[in-house]
């Protein structure tokens, strides 16, 4: 659990005792959870205003609605595994350590930014958080995470590679060159597709030549696939705590679908007017944050008072994060020539 | 008659007369379809012309734009977007190997009447990996046409010749220049290979392309405050350049600036530079100046990326120093 | 049928009678199976020959004991279906038709070869037949198959693409986007994987995850996935019959592995010493054209003298088309500027 | 000291000091193990190093060099091998966009440690699509090295200081060179962005690289016979490049001739054309002369092929037009 969002551990003690029967988290880790999808959230909507109030320029591609993964994903890694994703990396990037108000200050372009501001939204990047970055070229990020996993295996050093991509990347060549090498290798990494139905405006169902098997694509490479439910916190969780162990035990790849649903349009540039509402109003159903809240509270993990009190602790903690990035100082210009080359 | 339009119009009445025009025409790309086009220039297009004629591709350029190619091999009309020129690095082997040379490998059998539709530039605050130009790399290459308009009279014009070519064009629209309005004399057609002296001068020659050209003729027009009178030539393709109109302007004026986006290194002005250099050396009263973008990938931050790249005032330096 | 090699239709009328049985075939097309194996073969030897001589240069890689993928493949197409193919393409482009004199002068890169000689032994090309080319670029062909089919659904003309590869080009990301590709589109196409084991000299079993189920590969798209004997050209004859009727009917694509087996290195300059000796001995036992003799034998389809005779009738033809290369022209000087952009 | 040797023999030195001397080095690519590698460079390493430090890669070229990339983000220090440079264009995404740009977005955190070594050049009737020479595009780009060696000796010195870079090199070498023999000085190293004076003289500079450096010392000497001395600057790096050689050179002999393999028009030529006509303008007696290649895919008839590409004739040809 690479992340510690809040100190919700002392707050809950008192009102609630039983460990999560479904899983081997307890009461804890299961609201530090719920703490770090609220987080997620609270920093998207953030994003989005200040998008609009123009502190944030260019593509501003938001993670609301899909929380569920990359809390129940991240947080079963070490805080050296690697974690490699594309553009779409807020989420992960906190859940995996980068703190809010340096992804913040990227998104503003400041040079308090994880990446000083060069990389910007789609390159969120903390090397000694092992999130090793968002890539924007779509697919682009696979060859670079199996070199990370073939790094690993090189060493010996029992790292696990976490490599996001979406349902859009499936479609690209090196979805399929990195999935043969990584077994021909035999490399310690997972593909793990956030199926969210669109890339851009173009559904899954109309450009995968079969969009209900997605898991099953790696059955070509002999790669073992899984499909779970990208909503569900605790499912994502299982599954990854099983396969993490596998692959620290030296299994070889596995590959992951997890269906879930951009609650926003593409970027927050798109209106996303080519989604059907009915489909939109019940993914709103689905909506990972609801529901697990109301997980904790018909099984007696939180009261509401504690989730009013995560909740009020995120938003706090983003208004910070916030006006940490307002206030810090642009790049100076020198900086344009830094960090081309070694210096 | 003229009629007043956007750049983003222009392209799209070029690609409606390509599909209303001619059967054999449809266009491939990606979020081209429902969605309306990155850029929103085939708006209302999958409505209106549906799935056979507009081909909303799955993100696979390698195979969409090479299939483009095997179809126009087959004597279909393709006219293929890649959302940006940076995308087009994962298909420019099929471009470079197969569009540009198919032709010739196969003494002659095969034409490739295919119209590549793609966006240069930088300046939008998207970072390294979405603000290049590499409309220079692909002016290298025997087999190619490279188009590059500056305005929507010439994108337009420049697209309906596109259309009569028996062979791949890029077609490059610059990401800035969407928005930008001008008026289109009907039926305007320009042929490739003709440079655009978009403004008479006779002290320096300003030489650019694409959306630079706004900003040569901002600076010409400062430079006449100075009492400089500046003449700007607007390339409007790559290959073929026209020398012949870049040199006759540099024999009048004595003095050239060639302005691109990109970085200076290994770019194509040295192209251009080289040409003036070896035609019209006698009459030079200067080296011919470069002013292109910084050696650095082009950062997120927007104070930065303002450095990164050309602007006005750099290029009314130049000028200046030239005098 | 595209090609008729010899007339041996008269010779054999009188000798036997009886049409195949394991196959829709008769009798002569039988023979004429035979007869185009046969002169593959000496073609190919007498390239080898050339080669050694000097009068072919740069690459050459054979098409020697694949003899029966071609053959019993490109038979079922009609003249104006699209073949489309890699550098390996000799054997295929005299299936589909070209002559070979014009194959051989292409391989002189002389200006009466079929590509005027600019495109040399790996893009043989002839429009009018059909024979869409050899591409050089592993995995560069597909996506070049994949718009001639699309132009034949676009324009719904019933044309069927057979689009071969190797067993390296399976690596390729161009393999996965035209399979899906194709699949999202139902286009008329079959994509034919030549697998004879390497890819220059990279065994196909440590560089394809699941090299026992190469057939199956095809099943991420949902696209159906053959194998065949590559070596028995009435199996593939079979299969292709099969496929190509569904294909002109509308079923959309299809895929095919033949296991067959590089009787040669993978170019001339390659002794191929990676390999094996059981190997190659047993593949020995395995040459398609001996067996397909000794089948014709023993099931009565030709005596041993007609098969003589069609040894002799290619030998003469492979003979007469060396000279005609050799007495061609090299294009003349300003060929080279000809044909970069069109007239 | 010195000894002789085959530029072959030149780069697998190099390759087995670094296998040798860092455990972080291992080889990645295609057929370089089993079979020795396409052009023999590699024979013996497989049995000799095994699989572990000798990857022997699937016909994946974005997802093994991207590998590369990562794995050199993580520390190690990958050789990696594009069998030729025409295959580049499958992994050039993940060189230009990852390989180059990943320290600059990422603020300074990673580093790519990496030398791809590949293979340029025309001449060995392979026709359009094997023939090409892009080191010129690579050039272009902010954040990459590209080395070009023509003789074994800055073969292994220049590898040696490749081994010492914290970033991204293309190091190209030669189709038609493996076999040239040259004397190679114990321990040369030879650092980055400096040119070599092949030969001196005093009435013409000819500036090339790789193996037009060999045809342009043959063209020196058979100028010699005509009473002309001309001194021969072999780049030996496209980037950086070595300004302060080239200039110091032409400011000697007032004339300047440059030499490149690939078709002229948007060619790595250009740059040196620019940077001459800039920083020595007042010094040249006649334009800077390109010989270069025609604007033509490389035909596989051989007769044909030979007029395509720069031979020694023509830069004699181009001196005397100068002189
Ligand atoms: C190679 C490439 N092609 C196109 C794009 C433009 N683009 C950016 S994101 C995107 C959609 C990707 O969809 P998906 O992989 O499903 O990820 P999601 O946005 O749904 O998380 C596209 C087409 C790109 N960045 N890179
Ligand atoms: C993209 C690319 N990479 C590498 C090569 C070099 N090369 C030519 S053929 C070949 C092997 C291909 O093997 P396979 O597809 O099995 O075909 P086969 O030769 O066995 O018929 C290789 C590596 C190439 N031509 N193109
Ligand atoms: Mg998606
Ligand atoms: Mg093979």
């Amino acid at each position: 659990m690479p992340r510690k969002t809040t100190n919700t551990k002392a707050k809950v003690a008192d009102d609630v005792a039983a460990v999560a029967e479904s899983s081997e988290l307890n009461q804890e880790q299961l609201l530090e959870f719920y703490a770090q999808m609220v987080l997620i959230r609270e920093f998207e909507k953030e994003s989005e205003r200040q998008y609009t109030r123009g502190n944030i320029k260019g593509f501003l591609h938001v993670y609301s609605g899909e929380e569920a993964i990359a809390v129940g994903a991240i947080n079963v890694l070490r805080n050296d595994d690697v974690v490699v994703t594309h553009y779409r990396d807020h989420g992960q990037a906190l859940v995996k350590g980068i703190e809010p108000k340096q992804a913040m200050a990227e998104l503003f372009g400041k040079s308090t930014g994880c990446s000083k501001g060069k990389g910007g939204s789609m390159h969120l990047i903390d090397a000694d958080k092992g999130f090793m970055g968002g890539y924007a070229i779509v697919g682009g990020q696979l060859p670079l995470a199996t070199g990370f996993a073939l790094a690993s295996h090189y060493r010996d050093d029992d790292k696990v590679t976490l490599c996001f991509l979406g349902d859009g990347a499936l479609n690209e060549g090196e979805f399929h060159e990195c999935l043969n090498l990584a077994k021909v290798w035999n490399l310690p990494i997972i593909f793990f597709c956030e199926n969210n139905l669109y890339g851009m405006g173009a559904p899954a169902k109309d450009h995968l030549a079969a969009p209900d098997k997605i898991y099953k694509m790696s059955e070509a490479y002999d790669i073992p696939g899984f499909r779970v439910d990208g909503n569900d916190v605790l499912e994502v969780h299982d599954l990854m705590t099983k396969l993490v162990k596998q692959i620290r035990g030296g299994s070889g790849p596995a590959f992951v679908e997890a269906q879930t649903y951009r609650i926003q349009g593409h970027s927050i540039a798109d209106p996303a007017n080519y989604r059907p509402e009915d489909e939109v109003n019940e993914w709103k159903l689905k909506d990972p944050i609801p529901s697990f809240k109301d997980w904790l509270l018909a099984n007696g993990h939180a009261t509401q008072d504690i989730i009013d009190q995560m909740h009020q602790t995120a938003e706090q903690e983003i208004i910070e994060a916030a006006e940490f990035a307002e206030q810090s100082p642009f790049p100076a210009d020198e900086e344009l020539y830094t960090g081309v080359y070694a210096e | 008659m003229s009629t007043e339009m956007t750049y983003r119009q222009a392209i799209c009445q070029g690609l409606t007369e390509a599909l209303d025009e001619d059967p054999r025409a449809y266009l491939m790309g990606e979020d081209i379809g429902p969605y309306g086009g990155a850029f929103a220039v085939t708006q209302g297009f999958w409505e209106k012309y549906g799935p056979r004629r507009i081909k909303d591709s799955p993100l696979s350029e390698s195979a969409f734009v090479g299939a483009g190619i095997g179809s126009a091999m087959a004597g279909l009309r393709p006219i293929v977007e890649i959302m940006t020129i940076n995308f087009s690095l994962l298909a420019i082997d099929q471009i470079v190997n197969h569009a540009a040379k198919v032709r010739y490998m196969s003494g002659d059998q095969f034409s490739v009447p295919m119209i590549i539709r793609t966006v240069t530039g930088a300046g939008a605050s998207v970072a390294a990996t979405h603000s290049q130009s590499f409309e220079g790399w692909y002016a290298s290459v025997p087999g190619l046409y490279v188009v590059v308009p500056s305005t929507p009279e010439d994108a337009l014009g420049l697209f309906r010749s596109c259309r009569e070519l028996m062979d791949p064009v890029m077609f490059v629209e610059h990401i800035l220049l969407y928005g930008s309005r001008g008026q289109v004399s009907e039926g305007v057609k320009i042929p490739l290979g003709k440079a655009d002296i978009k403004k008479e001068g006779s002290d320096v020659t300003i030489i650019s392309y694409s959306k630079m050209v706004q900003n040569s003729l901002e600076a010409a027009a400062m430079l006449e405050n100075d009492g400089i009178n500046a003449e700007v030539v607007d390339l409007r393709t790559l290959r073929p350049l026209d020398v012949e109109t870049i040199i006759k302007s540099v024999k009048k004026t004595h003095r050239a600036v060639v302005v691109e986006e990109t970085t200076k290194f290994g770019g194509f002005a040295g192209e251009v530079v080289s040409i003036i250099q070896q035609e019209a050396f006698d009459y030079l009263d200067a080296p011919v100046e470069r002013v292109a973008g910084e050696e650095v990938p082009i950062p997120y931050s927007m104070p930065l990326e303002k450095l990164a790249i050309p602007d006005t005032q750099r290029i009314v330096s130049a000028v200046k120093k030239l005098i």
